[in-house]
């Protein structure tokens, strides 16, 4: 029976199988071990596994991160907590050149099966420096991958495939999505005794046919608001599609919605310039151009830093009013 | 309780010259400022609490000595930055209750407009240079402002302000190098309480059993380890370092021995977890930083019990009317999203209306 | 009387007149003073201002950066060498917080007028880790002003600029243009008596009707080889828009270039995905759509990290012939 | 010349047991491992010069005795991991100067196949592991591949090299607290050649007058400090180091005082500007560690001046072979950019074939 369980506590389950799954798994993040997570996702579980596969790190993120990155060389699993996706900045030529190149340098003699995961978000009213969304910029680089599930099926299936993927993964999470709940298959009802899902299938999340609305993440529940609002006060059946991933891209899954609908709108909580909409929309007029019915707009957070106040900071956000008035400006 | 503890501390440093040369007045404003931050934060904790606050809140209750003592010493020349526990500094140097408080509230009258939050505080017209939320990215701000000074031809320095987790950060060493080599008048103020969040300083830290501003000697530096229960000891140590900075140029470590009464932010659940009760409770009992300044205030007949009460009392009217102030001002505009970008755009020169700045919609 | 001057000397000469403007300026990186610099852009100038205006420093970015940040704030104009742009990497942080975040969480009561300037490029057989060009990812964070002058008088000209803006501006230059010359003025023939290139505003470097080449840095240098081939071949008229800078962008000329036009090709040396091609296709896409006879196509690196090999790393940059078959594809 | 100062160092070392337990051939194994280093270099030199070798060379001429005296002291379970001035390591790690060589050409058959070139060399089968371009960026990983080892049960250890100017990146001291915090088998070695680029030590460090590895004991770590002139004296230092990451699983970092003969890299134009040539006079001819094992050996009477003159000439001939391979050796095929991207894609998984995963074009 599907369980109605939170973001939290699937990707809680995701980690704990992946730790059952293969001794080489280890956690290591600053408060994941004695003190459960900063945000509780890791909770219970160095009460379960111990000292040795769970591990509290001091503020170091470009050592402990680089010392992951060293020891997958040789085998290990690490599942590294970033307590902000934002803290990535201060290890980033370690996530960018280590994790990223150091297969390609060698031609194809290492690879870097890491996991990097934490909430990168705004709308929490911590600030500009830690509420970074750095999907974009790592996608950028070739060799790495960029996950980012929107509900905590997703989280669950999602998280067991990057700790087996032998590629780096960066898996960004929200704080937001962490209390949601959602249907999540117990694993003996599936066929395959446990919940994958594979990275770079994107999905459906609301059939439509006049307009499709592109988003990741958080974004893609404020889609589905926008979309419940054109369906019912305006008639306009807007496609909903998760991209689930950003790298790889499920290419396919986009160009079969938009040669549908016809009109399309990415909506993402990245800063606009070069976010992962402005790929999207290059890629759909480039293979697209005579399927469309509008131009693609786009939809992003506010191009500033991230503003404490609490009501302003919402107002930088995409929110489904936006989304529903752009979409009637094409529609 | 504590006031046997405090007249031997007392003896100890209340004689170095820093020290004789207070003034009554100058001992009672250093209490009223300590007293005046804990009961901005215990304000502050309510407004939390009713949800009038969001994001994160890092008391510095327990701490008031270090930035109190510390800032005490400064002149016109001298700057400070800290990192997001950063209520107590603000105060220090001269910030109002007013705007600190409506800071947190997110409202237009904020030090920061709203903008910043608990976490960014500024104020650049009493030197005081945030407020800072990444764990040691303020080590190299305060390494440059130092610079600044010296390369102004001034004699100043610059406090620099991070916690004993922040020491772990690869841009703190990288300063300290730097400080060093260029002899910058630099004055990096570990404030040791013991924990980063919920981790101790034995398991985020390896150290020389001298502590953790030992590392110092790796790159040449002078240092210091105070214990930061008492505003003499704090003066009288950090005195150094900042003659040190003012004459010779050059740069210090200093680690205050210090405590939070709370947990590491409001929302952190587990305060009481990670440390015993006993240890927080003989901390409150024997460390608190205002208990002990407050009795040594007594024993030396500065004031009376009735006085601190006084003061207590003024400081907790001055908390209340700052939360009356936040309340009533008012949030920013939405327009303000787009204010202090870019500094050109602002100021609406040639070089903020060249070319497109915004991609927003 | 314009002189043949190379784009390094160029670059010097702004350098050298900006420390004689401003007794705050100041250049600080890695052999920077007594070696002359790596590239020796600043070769003369400890000679000629001494130890307290030209300061060579340690292998320490984020902390040499983050310095400069700070006395940025008291009024300082540091300039900044990176030895190669890619370094910018281990000073992220600092680059993407303290420096663009800093003015806007102080309510506007700081700026940083500090300049980063080195070389992004890729193309020279350093590998890897020696070739990220970084222009999306900086552009990408506002606050933040990004410049790339593809000549030897705009190199000269937007230095200056960038030294007197009062916010952080990331110059990025090449190390294959350092030996390119080009006609740069003397002082004593210009109305102002210096040479100062508005950041903000692209060049039309070549006049064309048919289709528009949009690029900034080196890829001008391609795109106007390719559009050569194109007149002399095809009787194909290109127009070349060199860009300049990334942010501020000069947008009204690229969409009056578009409309004249009526096809456009991106082309940049960075990596594709979420590259500058992509936002500016994007917003070509959602102003001129009507405009638009053809798709907005990108040419950019190849997606992969940089190959050593020097004859196959050529072929991971944008080239001309591959321009002029694209371009031919749409015209 | 050198053999006087030879046959005191040699007294002084040659004792330990490590250097005890060498017999003849081992020694001359030594002797031609460096040689062969050099041959090697000597040789790509003379290509970069004809312009078949691009980008960056950097030649470890001068300090052939670090890479293979700390390397001759490895078993199966301990790794290796350099920087990019790494030629030395692969050789004494026991890579051929077939693909060492065909990889500064860029050809297929170069150990990297031709994508990392003369700063990014690897060889896992070898427990080598690069080969980094990055300075300091190495460090952290170096502590990974101990806390791997470490992680497996095994008893192995994780010898990391980096520069004397690189220690004062940050991700090196990040490095230093986690290797000390976590009892990771890693050992620092700083390869003090008393220059990063044209920067002599004193100009870009802040140290103690112990030596940049004291900064160990701000993480209250092993270190030491070794004239690298000499193989036994590496060796027994460097033995202990080994045994206490063995044994006690605790990090070490050992400082090797040598010198680069030749400048930064080919392409630096001023190595003979920032240092005296008589400095560098000095150094070949009293520091040339080739030279001193050779008179060591020779005073032992394990080898003859003619003995060495075969080993040289044998070397001579192997790099020449090397050069001829690479030089017939196609380059890579265009198509070889999109391999090694990503091992999934590699493998051709259903990871690797799901979801586009490059956007070229
Ligand atoms: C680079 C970075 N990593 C992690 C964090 C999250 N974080 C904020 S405060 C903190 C603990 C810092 O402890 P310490 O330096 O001792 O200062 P204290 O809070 O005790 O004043 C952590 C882990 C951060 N803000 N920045
Ligand atoms: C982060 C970073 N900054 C700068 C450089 C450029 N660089 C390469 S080697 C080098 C000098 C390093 O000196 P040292 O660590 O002493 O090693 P050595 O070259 O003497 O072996 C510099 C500045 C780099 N590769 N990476
Ligand atoms: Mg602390
Ligand atoms: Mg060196």
């Amino acid at each position: 029976m599907p369980r109605e369980i939170t973001y939290r506590e699937a990707l809680r389950e995701g980690l704990d199988e992946e730790l059952a799954y293969d001794d080489n798994v280890v956690i290591i993040g600053e408060e994941v071990a004695e003190y459960n997570g900063a945000y509780k996702v890791t909770e219970g579980l160095w009460k379960k596994w111990g000292d040795k596969r769970i591990i509290d790190a001091p503020i170091s993120e470009a050592g402990f991160i680089g010392m992951g990155i060293g020891a997958s060389m040789l085998g290990i699993r690490p599942v590294m907590e970033l307590m902000f996706f934002s803290f990535a900045y201060v290890a980033f030529d370690q996530m960018m050149n280590n994790a990223a190149a150091c297969r390609y340098m060698s031609g194809g003699l290492i690879n870097v099966p890491i996991v990097v995961r934490g909430p990168a978000n705004g709308g929490t009213n911590v600030g500009a420096t830690h509420s970074h969304t750095p999907e974009n910029i790592f996608a950028n680089m070739p060799g790495l991958k960029v996950v980012t599930p929107s509900d905590a099926h997703d989280a669950k299936g999602l998280i067991k495939s990057a700790i087996r993927d032998n590629d780096p993964v960066y898996f960004m999470e929200s704080t937001v999505l962490y209390g949601m709940t959602g249907l999540v298959p117990s694993n003996d009802e599936l066929e395959d005794g446990e919940l994958i899902v594979p990275i770079g299938k994107a999905k459906v999340k609301r059939e439509g046919s006049d307009l499709t609305l592109i988003a990741h993440g958080r974004a893609v529940v404020t889609c589905l608001a926008a979309a419940e609002i054109l369906a019912e006060k305006y008639k306009i059946n807007a496609e909903v599609l998760d991209l689930r991933s950003i790298r790889p891209l499920d290419e396919e899954a986009i160009m079969t919605s938009v040669r549908k609908t016809h009109r399309a709108i990415c909506v993402e909580e990245n800063k606009p310039f070069c976010g992962v909409g402005a790929q999207i929309s290059s890629m759909i007029m480039e293979q697209c151009f005579d399927d469309l019915d509008a131009p693609v707009l786009r939809i992003t957070s506010a191009d500033a830093p991230a503003f404490y106040s609490p009501p302003i900071e919402k107002l930088q956000l995409p929110n489904p009013e936006e989304i529903v008035e752009r979409a009637l400006s094409i529609c | 309780m504590a006031s046997k503890t405090a007249n031997q501390k007392t003896v100890a440093f209340a004689d170095a010259p820093i020290n004789q040369s207070l003034s009554a007045g100058d001992k009672i404003d250093l209490l009223r400022t300590m007293v005046r931050i804990r009961r901005f934060e215990q304000t502050s904790l309510k407004h939390y609490h009713n949800g009038s606050i969001g994001g994160f809140l890092h008391l510095y209750i327990g701490q008031e000595s270090v930035a109190v003592g510390t800032i005490s010493l400064l002149g016109d020349n001298d700057h400070v930055i800290t990192a997001y526990r950063d209520h107590g500094h603000a105060l220090a140097v001269g910030m109002g209750m007013d705007e600190c408080m409506a800071e947190l509230f997110g409202k237009a009258t904020g030090c920061s407009k709203g903008k910043g939050g608990s976490m960014h505080y500024f104020a650049p017209d009493k030197n005081y240079w945030g407020g800072h939320g990444i764990v040691g990215g303020q080590a190299p701000l305060g390494a440059g402002l130092a610079f600044a000074v010296k390369y102004k031809g001034l004699e100043g320095c610059c406090l620099c302000y991070l916690g004993d987790g922040a020491i772990n950060q690869g841009a703190y060493h990288e300063s300290l190098n730097l400080a060093s080599l260029w002899d910058l008048p630099v004055i990096y103020i570990i404030e040791n309480n013991g924990y980063s969040m919920g981790t101790s300083q034995v398991r985020s830290s390896a150290y020389p059993k001298e502590g953790l501003a030992a590392r110092a000697e790796g790159y040449n530096m002078a240092w210091d380890k105070i214990d930061g229960v008492s505003l003499y000891e704090i003066r009288a140590g950090v005195q150094k370092a900042v003659e040190r900075a003012h004459k010779e140029s050059r740069p210090s470590i200093i680690e205050i021995l210090t405590y939070r009464h709370k947990g590491h932010s409001v929302a952190d659940a587990n305060a009481e977890k990670y440390r015993t009760k006993e240890e927080i409770q003989k901390y409150m009992n024997e460390h608190d930083p205002i208990e002990f300044w407050k009795s040594t205030l007594i024993a030396e007949g500065v004031i009376t019990e009735d006085d601190y009460k006084e003061i207590n009392k003024e400081a907790g009217a001055e908390a209340d009317a700052a939360a009356d102030f936040a309340i009533k001002s008012p949030y920013p505009e939405e327009s303000e999203i787009f204010d202090h970008v870019y500094w050109e755009v602002d100021n609406n020169t040639a070089a903020g209306r060249t070319g497109r700045h915004f991609f927003h919609g």
